[in-house]
């Protein structure tokens, strides 16, 4: 039984045997293991050279990979939680995610910043939040989110060995969950996102999180006689298009789900790009579900500030019985 | 990490004190005892705290445990008026000015966000969770003081961690252009988290302020009078319209960054131990009593009094928490609810009727 | 004749007047004027006290802002242009936004950043980002946008006097646009979005920049008898969802032009509530027009980036001939 | 401003040289000539490129003007392997290491983003024009340099406003902690735009790094031999492993920030009138000429060259610009185009070839 956390550990020893350029820096990345344990032994293998625990500098810990891609280096960059990759939030989208461009293909980024995110896990202020939102619109820069461990070994390799910039996003609220499952490499062109369950009345969209409630919410509805697809997107950006478009095309429905509070939230650009790619093939409004458009609450109140799966399934009945008379 | 031989340091290991002529302690015997007192208040609410963790009532906590005296010292040093932004860990601070444990408790229960506490009523800025980021508040808010001429103080408690971030920097600058009345107070509790001081500053901390043209001073911080004193100072000089000051107290964590932290990966027993002798409690009580301040049997009082606080602590977090008013996550977002956030709300109320009535 | 600057100059003036509490900060703000003349002559009048030409910090700038403002000052902060705005990324995101929620309404947060953005004025890298998306989806930060000389002195007024959070986006090209009108207060519960010219045919949505491009492509079809109604959102947080809504269902048709690149840009979150809402009138699907999904390139390149008038008379006319066979 | 008591000076206002124990100058006639050439010819050139944005042939032009000592003197210390991470103004120090000035030039004809030249042959980086935020790419690309024991030096060229921001006190912080071989290298120019270092900078900016553990040294700005010798003595010790330093090179931008400024809105004449009297070539010709390194026909001949350089830099400018192929805007942006951005590709072709068609 593999955890998330110990198949992204695998993904970054691994990594780091396969090319020696592979560095880790990061908050407390080195004898703790990171708060998480992502990294943990990780020091202890690679030696500290390879294992930077750095100060509390989120800006100059991008910068300075930035820097060190430029010297050949492919650094993996640990953020503690989500919210701390705010004051990185200008090198990342001035520089990092230019450079190709800027260069015109002269100098490449092969930079990976890790950011464990998402809520439902009773922490403090500023340690749920669900930025996605904040880096999808850059061009430039990849984004990725894995839902299982070991679709989070493969990616995870793959963002490194990836020459473009990736902001890989994981879901901290399924460190631990388990999984019976062989940790390998994909095909090096592995599409953004993967069919998780087939079905032919709805497709529920969802990403990292999200991605096991839609299942539930699938396995739910099955009970009912009713056939739901549930589409997994693994990469935001770039995002595979054409694979949700031929699911809806195929329903005629949608539903989306993410953590991310609904107004401004990626589920608008999933919606727009059904709208204007399946209209004629829509037998229901695209719906979204994702948290309230407010700050992250206390966590007292996060169960009903974030979606779950009644208000999924309630969003699926809905688009299930638009149109229908009863 | 040892004090720097510049460090002010009234009160040694030991418990002697001396004076120190530029920073005189000026304090009545019943307030040195109402440090005493607050360093005992604090030291055992924290560990009713921990204990509360581990049961459960508490969702995490961030212990203060070894930096008592810094905490109160810095605090005492306060006056009405004057403004201090914690980072998380100042619970000490927010005793010392007499706010009750359970709101500063609250938040770590999981029923709030920032602070359970009145910040205009204590003085006491809300917590800063992401690390360095209250600097910049201060240096604002003590513009805005010098410029309603109010000749009151701000303290901007930042942990050795902070030193690592942007806005520190900028704002240390910001303070001496603007003459903003900071007292820049770095607890030195020599980590941050897992990283040792040593690795993420080459210099003793109460140096970074050179460059930028505010004097910095390091102070003993287990030694309550000393921290009291250098802030006083400190805090004087800012209320008097004549600069910000960097002071580093120099301190230890005894226990886990949080209840959540596992310090023996990252740090050897026998550095414990040694700090454990510097306790900045017990120097004080040998000081108190040994000056003949205070009585056993006075001392026996307050550690009494700290059991009823304790017990006090204890029931308001065994208390079933107040009834969670989901609707509330609507609220205050906003002055007036934007049709989008009114839209969320209705659906959210409508479906939750629904599903009471099929239910 | 009024300028936009001028509008601006002068909104800023009356508010200072207004209310000693009022305070300008910012990078060149003082005897410069700033770099666009939009402080100009405001330190000789309010004296340095009240005009804060400050280093080039812009976390603390915002930092500070917020710390003025728990101490009861309104403070009115130029970013000097669009990207040097993402430094302060962390503080917009991390507190002020969030002071009045996390406060349970103790604090609120009266702090007004004009942003210059948007492009098509030859500049440099870094000048002429549009950068909306970034800052839309966080909850308790409001997003404002003029698109006139006249709205833009009613609505920086107005955000000076919000006790909510405002980031004011200019649209730097129309500085010197000018205006015959007369300028002044609104109602302060103006609406979030108006008409700027009434149709039937088909709801052509635009903000800042992009609306004097609508209004020509409207003058255009009108030629051709096709009639368009134009609408202005210069409130993209709060959005006057309503009035979207029942434009696009009175037409059935919507094409929203904006400056940002399309991919994550803020016409997902439009298209999203049109779709939803405006479901069972559209004729057609809702189209995006936008800058292509790259970074902003070089100036000689920029006629092509930026949504012109032809691009956006071709999706107008795509959304029109949808469905009809010729 | 005026010099520290400290500042290192090598070659006084009056063109006198004067030998200085830490700072060897160790560079025979022929190097020193050299330097004298460059200062020319950057002085020419960049006059051509302030007549270029006049006449409409560069969209902007950020002058050097007053500044050439310091960006001759610190580039020629450059070696082979070394990396200099400019600001946006360091056009002399990108002719004094031979790249073509047409080629800096194009990213202010608009043709291009980042720079015009090659990275690796030049060992410059391309513009950063966020203030700042270059530093944290070369405290990076220094600990990389460090980790391949490559002996090379990195120098980061930083405006005085730089100093405002966290990316550079970051950055100071890391190269200390990392031993980054970072010569972070200020042209004080007494301008951040229209801000003066007074208001920026409380102390003189070589001292900021004191705190951070780094030896800050400040050189006179218009003295190329004193800006030379320092900034090789930093990058001498940066070579051999034994850390970064911080050079502050007082000097004064005798232009406009940009040819948009109108600087007189928000600076008095009469000073730039004084440090125009304190002109970097004036001080080197003097020295040359009365050192007997050179002959006046020697000098007329570097003249002759620059304004063949000025003619060449004006040809490239106002050619016809390579015509523009809109289609690379869709180029470079990732490895393999993502499905949206391929999709937008097509459509803005198959636009192009329907408006071809009906026109
Ligand atoms: C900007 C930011 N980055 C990372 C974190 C995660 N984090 C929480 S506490 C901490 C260490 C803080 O150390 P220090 O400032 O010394 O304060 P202490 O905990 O020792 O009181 C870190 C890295 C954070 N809260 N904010
Ligand atoms: C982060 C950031 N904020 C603001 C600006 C706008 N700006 C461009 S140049 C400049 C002044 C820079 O001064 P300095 O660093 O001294 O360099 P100099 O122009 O004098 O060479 C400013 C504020 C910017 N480019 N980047
Ligand atoms: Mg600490
Ligand atoms: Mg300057």
């Amino acid at each position: 039984m593999t955890t998330f956390v110990t198949a992204l550990n695998a993904a970054l020893s691994d990594s780091m045997k396969a090319d020696p350029r592979v560095l880790l820096m990061g908050e407390d990345v080195g004898d703790l293991g990171g708060v998480f344990r992502v990294t943990d032994g990780l020091i202890a293998q690679f030696g500290e050279d390879r294992v930077l625990n750095t100060p509390i500098s989120e800006s100059t810990l991008v910068g300075a990979a930035v820097g060190l891609a430029m010297g050949g280096y492919r650094p993996v960059v640990e953020m503690q939680f989500d919210s701390f990759v705010y004051p990185a939030f200008a090198q990342i989208t001035w520089h990092l995610s230019r450079f190709r461009y800027r260069s015109r293909g002269q100098q490449t980024m092969p930079v990976v910043i890790r950011v464990p995110y998402g809520g439902n896990i009773g922490a403090a202020e500023h340690h749920s939040d669900s930025p996605e939102a904040y880096f999808i619109p850059t061009p430039g820069l990849k984004v990725f989110t894995p839902s299982t461990p070991s679709q989070g070994y493969a990616l995870l390799r793959e963002a490194i060995e990836d020459d473009d910039p990736v902001i890989f996003f994981e879901p901290k609220h399924d460190y631990w969950v388990k999984e019976e499952c062989e940790l390998a490499q994909r095909e090096p062109d592995a599409p953004g996102a993967r069919i998780a369950g087939q079905g032919s009345d709805l497709t529920l969209v969802g990403y990292g999180p999200t991605v096991k409630l839609c299942l539930a919410v699938r396995e739910y509805f099955a009970q009912e006689g009713v056939s739901i697809e549930v589409l997994d997107l693994f990469k935001l950006n770039p995002l595979e298009i054409n694979m949700l478009v031929g699911s809806v095309t195929r329903t005629g429905r949608m539903v989306v789900v993410h953590e991310a509070p609904v107004f401004g939230g990626f589920g608008g650009e999933l919606v727009a790009r059904v709208a204007g790619d399946c209209f004629a093939a829509l037998k229901a409004p695209p719906l979204r579900v994702g948290a309230m458009s407010t700050p992250y609450p206390a966590a007292a109140l996060e169960h009903e500030y974030l979606p779950g799966m009644d208000r999924i399934v309630d969003a699926v009945d809905t688009s299930l019985r638009y149109g229908v008379t009863t | 990490m040892e004090l720097d031989p510049s460090a002010v340091q009234l009160l040694s290991e030991d418990g002697t004190f001396t004076e120190h002529p530029d920073y005189p302690l000026g304090l009545s015997d019943a307030d040195i005892i109402g440090l005493y007192r607050r360093l005992i208040l604090v030291r055992r609410a924290d560990v009713e705290a921990i204990n509360l963790q581990r049961q459960g009532y508490l969702k995490l906590w961030g212990p203060v445990f070894g930096q008592e005296a810094a905490q109160v010292g810095s605090a005492a040093a306060l006056q009405p008026g004057d403004r201090a932004f914690p980072q998380g860990r100042q619970f000490g601070v927010g005793l010392t000015v007499g706010i009750d444990p359970a709101e500063m408790l609250s938040v770590w229960r999981g029923e709030i966000q920032g602070g359970g506490w009145s910040v205009e009523a204590s003085g006491i800025a809300l917590y800063t969770f992401p690390i360095g980021s209250q600097a910049p508040h201060a240096v604002g808010y003590g513009m805005a003081l010098r410029r309603d001429q109010k000749n009151a103080a701000v303290i901007a408690y930042l942990g050795d961690g902070a030193f690592g971030t942007g806005d520190v920097h900028e704002s240390l600058l910001w303070s001496a252009l603007y003459k903003s009345p900071v007292v820049f107070f770095c607890e030195n509790n020599q980590y941050a988290l897992s990283n040792p001081v040593e690795r993420s500053a080459p210099l003793p901390l109460y140096r970074r302020s050179e460059g930028f043209g505010l004097p910095g001073v390091q102070v003993d911080g287990n030694d309550v009078l000393g921290c009291y004193a250098v802030t006083a100072r400190a805090a004087r000089r800012a209320r008097a319209g004549e600069g910000p000051t960097l002071v580093e107290a120099l301190t230890y964590r005894i226990g886990p960054h949080t209840t959540s932290d596992d310090p023996d990966r990252y740090r050897k027993a026998d550095e414990v131990a040694t700090w454990r002798l510097r306790d900045p409690i017990i120097r004080m009580r040998d000081f108190v009593l040994g000056a003949g301040l205070v009585t056993r049997s006075d001392l026996d009082a307050i550690d009494q009094e700290a059991e009823v606080c304790a017990t006090a602590v204890r029931a308001a977090c065994v208390a079933d928490p107040p009834p969670v008013q989901p609707e509330q996550i609507f609220d205050h977002v906003y002055g007036t609810r934007p049709q989008h956030l009114e839209a969320e709300r209705r659906a959210w109320l409508a479906f939750n009727e629904e599903t009471q009535a099929t239910s």
